[in-house]
């Protein structure tokens, strides 16, 4: 009964929100706005020293967006594997041994590592980039992981660490790199634009890839608890 | 009317189904898809509107490929805190559990699942 | 030299995060010692340049708005980076001497608390919309992450409540700035408020300031939106509970106050901004009520951040349409206020801490005698009451003051009820803690005494939350620094 | 100009540091923080005594600060300040003392004597607070530093004393922050000053005008304990006798009294006041006052609360008084507020000694108590016969010089007033003094402890010898220079300005 009215109240409400929302991109859409950002993307893309301006936008115009994303990626990893308190991440219920699948990985991991690949070089200048490469490594992971293939660096150990946080790091230090050359912050000297670029990107695949799987892995199978403060556990 | 607009408007829509379901259904991975499922609708409306204005507009493309990847840190984050959670106390909803009865709750999860 | 400044208040709390990963919470503890002088040191070298040149936009990446990034340093943004130097690092001094460093998982907690603090930074000095929900983003991870940090299923609940109220806010907020990028295809806040002032947008939405502010005030938890607050922060570790209620539920009001002020004349309206204030004003009421009813030290502390919290949206009445004379008073009543709560707040909880420590339980009832073995810890926790009960000379009183003569200068005079009914029922909870301490039981005399340094940061901090409403003038000067081309708040 | 700055701050400081000492030391370090309090105390008379000569002969003392914008902290000594910080200045002193002995081989005494230090700093505040915001200040302070005190001994009784107290008090400080906030907005920062600021006022501002002050009154009336706002009075008796003596003669009733004292001269000024018609209001309302709390009076068993009835009605012999508009009663008025004082706290020292030292708590118990502890009860009888206003005491002169003054300017009720509370005071008086002297010991005394030759603990037995001997001495040279009375009519020459 109560439960049918709240039902009732919320669905009420979304529609009522749909509806407001409606008339709101429609009059927004009536519009023209004032200011032409593809207008001025376009006038500065060839200094970005990247083609395709998507790529230009993410990793120079808004830099510090993608910086920071990266930075929330790392933290989901770091609060991740926080939760797993074993040495060992494996989890043998996990483990297949399949010999048909583990025929089919024998093709599918060199091949998608080889499409991640393709994926951060074409980034420069169609769609693609360090997210999307860096999706499909954490795929070919999580696969590796599914048929029972060993992945020891995975243990949440320094070398977990240092891949976790290998893309940001090397953001960050080029971020500050370039206030060493008087620039602002996050300010690529525009001859090393390019390079600096796909360096960054490089990296950042691995780290995006290394966060993920470490998310997909850190099953938390442990008993180990911490009271509340005050209370006795 | 252009299609950008169309998008947008399937961005609303997609908004306010999600926030149905984040707000009716109970059960935690069902919310966490009913929160990717709004994050989606914003996407869409941020590209359809800025694209009826202007075409293409890779400054919201970006914006939401940097928008995708927080909403999946988010949701990985909220799987790994909802299998825990559900690990250590065998509840797949937020509702507190009854008093007395917590003990008995904690031994089941994971195990029960096996 | 402004160009290192600005690098070290943007950079040095990501690159210490990644540090202090890759170290263990003993290693971690002196390298973040490190990093909280020298955010102190960056924060009150910003100060100084922007008290001598003013304040000033800062592009990132060398890409001015509204193609690139661009930061805003005036006067309320570096008030806010002192006082997250100030409260953070007492908050991480504290949490160092704290928490147990046998436990595996509290090597984690120094990556989290730096990823925390550079989000809060982000936010102070953000001007671009979408930077904003990056940086909240940051934040609301890193502050789940805290909450849940060795936690048991109750602290997991807490911290998933937290995270989908957290997450769900932010959506909020990102459709409404989706919906302002399509009006005017602009991320930068006061691009935004500059076309709106020229006039060249003829009538906006008011459903995408309604978005926004719902969004943030979600996150803000301001009722009836609070519901997430009081487990997360009451079941966090004193240090994370410190951090939370004194800063990150800031962070999110801080936009909503930017946003609001930059843009509410044209974006907002009369009955929006009442409604805040009555939501507002029942937060208040309501957060104080239940602060009173609560059993546990740090349920009673949490519930009244949910109180504490209402003063603050009177900012939204209070400035909207008002003279300028009323607008600033409110505006410095709503800084004065976030500077003491977030000072009060986590002198109380790192007090709470303590005592909790001491008597080994998390009960008001247990506090029976406390004050004859913990009067340091208990005299703290008193001393930031009076900031919350809002008596004089503490932060709290001229916070309260100056909203006071705001409301009565705009005529508003029902806010008058709020405040002084408000204060009144602050003491009630305030005193109910006290009372229990001086209850008279002898049968009790095993008290557990923590580290003479953990006494004395909450001492610290509740002094300068007592002492804040002498030095009031000059707190509000930096925060009146204006732009030096003329710009200003 | 330095000493004039300082002074002041000092006469603050001595007893705010004290109390920071004082908290900061040990439980176990009983001489020292006796040594540090008499130091203090001493200190602190001396220079009150330094700025009281100061002022004689006419310089200033002020010290000042912006708080808030276009809020001003201000400190200023005058004539009317230094009556009561001399009041307390003393009484501190005597107190402290007495509270040593009283609470020898008590717990907490570290809290204790950290709040009581605190408490008195509140008290100079208030006495050299120069405008209505900074009185607010330590007003509140004031407030917050006596809770402890009140609940000290930690039983149920003294922490529901506490809550009615504090409750009382909280809500009376937000009406009084409630009235100042709307004063300032209407008029901005108000330095109390002599004649008040209204004299002549437009016509408009006669409604808020009107509204504030009985807000005000209604604010500073909690503390003042006018009825019916007086609740928490008698209740917070529970607390020891020191404390009890801080509430009632030094401290809290005084600080509200006082504060109706500046509204009326300094901020509304008299003739101000009374042309808003406002002061015959307040005038009903202490008299009424003055008779209930006597008739109350008169039914009590408990010793300290017959006492704490009596407070309140004595307390508005002041407010009283300041409604009379002759110089000579509002003279008569402003002196009752030192020789209700120093009456007041003998009886309070002398009741703490016939609970202390026999475990006497009811009147009934008294019997023959005077032959026991003829010295306690010496003071007690004169600290009676003054309330009473038996000639030469103290009381006599303050119902004197009100029953004149008033009789000049016609206010003849007001005679009235002043006999048949005499005649109460009387009334619930003597049979005590009759019982101490008259009456046989019938029961063995509840609760004894002996002292070798003296009657009680010598801590215990000076301080009421020294105030009998002033209140005797503030009646017989009443007109002598710096006498109470003296000072009352430098007073009302330099800033009452009728």
């Amino acid at each position: 009964m109560m439960s049918g009215f709240k039902n009732l109240l919320t669905t009420v409400f979304c529609l009522m929100l749909a509806v407001v929302l409606g008339f709101a991109v429609w009059s927004i859409g009536a519009e023209p706005s004032p200011v032409n950002l593809p207008g001025h993307l376009s006038e500065n893309l060839e200094k970005s020293g990247v083609e395709h301006p998507v790529t230009a936008v993410l990793l120079n115009f808004r830099s510090y967006d993608t910086l920071l994303e990266i930075g929330v990626l790392v933290i989901a990893g770091i609060a991740g594997i926080s939760m797993a308190r074993t040495s060992s991440l494996e989890d043998p219920e996990l483990r297949t041994s399949d010999s048909l699948l583990y025929a089919l990985q024998r093709w599918f991991v060199p091949l998608m590592l080889l499409l991640a690949g393709y994926l951060l070089w074409a980034g420069a200048d169609r769609p693609g980039g360090a997210f999307q490469a860096g999706a499909v490594m954490a795929s070919t992971g999580v696969l590796m992981r599914m048929g029972g293939i060993p992945m020891d660096f995975l243990r949440p150990g320094t070398m977990l660490r240092l891949g976790l946080t290998l893309g940001f790091s090397v953001f960050l230090l080029v971020a500050l790199a370039s206030v060493w050359g008087g620039e602002a912050f996050l300010a690529y000297p525009p001859a090393l634009a390019k390079s600096l670029i796909v360096v960054i990107e490089g990296v950042l695949t691995f780290s995006i890839a290394m966060v993920l799987l470490a998310l997909f892995v850190s099953a938390p199978i442990n008993r180990g608890v911490e009271p509340e403060e005050g209370e006795r556990g | 009317m252009t299609p950008s607009l169309l998008y947008a408007f399937a961005g609303v829509g997609l908004c306010t189904i999600g926030l149905y379901g984040f707000v009716r259904l109970a059960h935690l991975l069902r919310k966490l898809l009913a929160f990717n499922l709004i994050g989606s609708g914003v996407f869409l409306v941020m590209v359809g509107l800025a694209q009826h204005h202007n075409g293409p507009d890779p400054v919201p493309q970006a914006l939401v490929l940097t928008g995708i990847v927080v909403a999946i840190a988010a949701t990985a984050l909220a799987v790994v805190l909802i299998r825990r959670y559900f690990h250590l106390s065998g509840q797949t909803t937020l509702a507190e559990p009854a008093r007395g009865n917590d003990e008995g709750a904690s031994q089941s999860g994971e195990d029960r699942q096996r | 030299m402004i160009l290192w400044v600005m690098a070290g208040l943007l950079f040095t709390p990501l690159a210490w995060a990644v540090l202090t990963l890759l170290t263990g919470f003993r290693h971690g503890r002196w390298i973040s010692w490190l990093g909280i002088v020298l955010q102190a040191l960056v924060s009150v070298g910003l100060w100084a340049f922007v008290t001598r040149d003013g304040g000033f936009y800062y592009p990132l990446g060398g890409w001015q708005s509204p193609l690139g990034i661009e930061l805003r340093v005036d006067g309320l943004a570096v008030t806010f980076v002192l006082l997250t130097a100030v409260v953070a690092g007492a908050c991480g001094w504290h949490a160092s001497l704290y928490l147990d460093p046998e436990k595996s998982w509290h090597r984690y907690f120094w990556p989290l608390f730096w990823f925390l603090w550079a989000g809060l930074n982000v936010v102070w000095l953000g001007d671009d919309l979408f930077n904003l929900y990056v940086g909240l983003e940051l934040i609301s991870l890193s502050a789940v992450g805290l909450v849940a940090l060795g936690g048991q299923a109750g602290a997991l609940r807490a911290a998933l409540r937290y995270l989908l109220a957290a997450l769900l806010g932010s959506l909020f907020y990102l459709l409404g700035v989706a919906l302002l990028y399509g009006q005017f295809g602009s991320l930068s806040l006061s691009g935004i408020a500059g076309l709106l002032e020229s006039g060249d947008v003829e009538s906006v939405p008011v459903v995408i300031m309604v978005l926004m502010l719902f969004g943030l005030a979600m996150k803000t938890a301001l009722f009836p939106l609070h519901k997430w607050l009081p487990p997360a922060h009451g079941i966090a570790k004193s240090p994370v509970s410190a951090l939370l209620s004194a800063l990150v539920v800031k962070a999110s009001f801080y936009i909503a106050a930017r946003v609001w002020l930059e843009t509410g004349h044209h974006m907002g309206g009369y009955a929006l901004g009442q409604l805040l204030g009555a939501l507002g004003g029942a937060a208040v009421i309501w957060g104080s009520w239940l602060a009173f009813r609560q059993e546990k030290l740090k349920q009673v502390v949490a519930y009244s951040s949910v109180a504490q919290i209402g003063y603050l949206f009177l900012l939204f009445p209070l400035t909207w349409n008002v003279s300028e004379t009323i607008s600033v008073q409110a505006q410095q009543g709503m800084t004065l206020q976030v500077i003491s709560h977030a000072l009060a707040k986590s002198a109380m909880f790192l007090a709470a801490g303590n005592l909790i420590l001491s008597v080994g339980s998390n009960r008001v009832d247990a506090l029976a005698g406390v004050s004859r073995f913990l009067p340091f810890s208990l005299f703290s926790f008193g001393l930031a009451g009076v900031s919350l009960m809002g008596l004089p000379p503490s932060g709290g009183f001229a916070a309260k003051w100056l909203l006071l003569q705001a409301s009565l200068a705009s005529g508003q005079w029902w806010w008058l009820a709020v405040l002084l009914f408000g204060g009144l029922l602050s003491a009630a909870y305030v005193f109910r803690v006290y009372r229990a301490s001086f209850v008279e039981k002898t049968d009790v005399d095993e008290f557990y005494h923590p580290h003479r340094s953990l006494e004395v940061i909450p001492m610290i901090l509740a002094l300068l939350s007592l002492g804040l409403g002498l030095v009031a003038e000059p707190v509000l000067s930096v925060m009146a620094i204006s732009f030096s081309e003329g710009g200003g708040l | 100009m330095t000493t004039g700055v300082l002074l002041p701050v000092l006469a603050l400081m001595t007893s705010l540091l004290a109390s920071v000492v004082i908290f900061a030391l040990p439980e176990r370090m009983h001489g020292v923080r006796v040594l540090i309090n008499l130091g203090a105390a001493g200190l602190k008379l001396v220079l009150v005594g330094v700025m009281i000569w100061g002022i004689a002969q006419g310089r200033e003392y002020e010290v000042a600060f912006e708080m808030l914008p276009g809020l001003r902290f201000v400190l200023r000594a005058d004539a009317l300040s230094m009556l009561f910080a001399g009041l307390s200045g003393v009484l501190w002193l005597l107190t402290t003392i007495y509270a040593v002995g009283y609470l020898e081989d008590s717990p907490n005494r570290s809290r204790f004597f950290g709040f009581f230090s605190l408490c008195v700093a509140s008290t100079t505040g208030v006495a050299l607070a120069g405008n209505l915001f900074t009185f607010f200040l330590f007003y509140e302070m004031l407030t917050l530093s006596t809770y402890p005190l009140v609940v000290h001994r930690g039983t149920e009784k003294a922490l529901k004393a506490g809550r009615n107290y504090i409750i009382y008090t909280l809500t009376g400080g937000a009406v009084l922050l409630l009235a100042i906030a709307w004063l300032h907005g209407l008029v901005g920062d108000l330095p109390f000053q002599a004649g008040g600021h209204f004299a002549d006022v437009e016509e408009a501002l006669h409604g808020p005008l009107t509204i504030i002050f009985v807000l005000l009154i209604a604010g500073l009336g909690v503390k003042a304990a006018l009825v019916p706002l007086h609740g928490w009075l008698p209740q917070a008796m529970v607390a020891p006798a020191p404390v009890s003596a801080l509430l009632h003669a030094v401290a809290v009733v005084k600080a509200g009294a006082f504060g109706i004292v500046r509204v009326v001269f300094e901020v509304y000024g008299v003739s101000a006041a009374h042309a808003l018609g406002l002061l015959s209001g307040l005038a009903v309302v202490a008299a009424f006052t003055i008779i209930y709390g006597s008739v109350r009076a008169l039914y009590q068993v408990d010793l300290k609360k017959r006492l704490a009835f009596s407070t309140i009605s004595q307390v508005s012999y002041i407010v009283l008084g300041l409604c009379l508009l002759g110089p000579v009663g509002v003279a008569g008025g402003l002196v009752h507020l030192v020789h209700q004082g120093i009456m007041k706290i003998t009886l309070f020292f002398c009741a703490g000694n016939y609970a202390e030292t026999l475990g006497i708590h009811r009147i009934d118990e008294l019997d023959g108590a005077g032959r026991r502890m003829p010295a306690t009860s010496v003071a007690f009888t004169l600290g009676a016969f003054g309330m009473i206003g038996a000639p030469p005491l103290a009381g006599f002169i303050t119902k004197w010089k009100m029953g004149s003054g008033a009789l000049t300017v016609g206010m003849d009720w007001v005679v009235v007033v002043l006999v048949v509370s005499s005649l109460l005071n009387a009334a619930y008086f003597l049979p005590v003094v009759h019982r101490l002297w008259f009456a046989e010991q019938r029961t063995p005394w509840p609760q004894e402890r002996r002292w070798g030759r003296l009657e009680t603990s010598a801590w215990l037995i000076w301080p009421p010898m020294v105030t009998t001997v002033f209140l005797v001495l503030a009646g017989l040279l009443a007109a002598m220079p710096f006498s109470p009375l003296n000072w009352a009519g430098l007073i009302v020459m330099r800033e009452v300005a009728l």
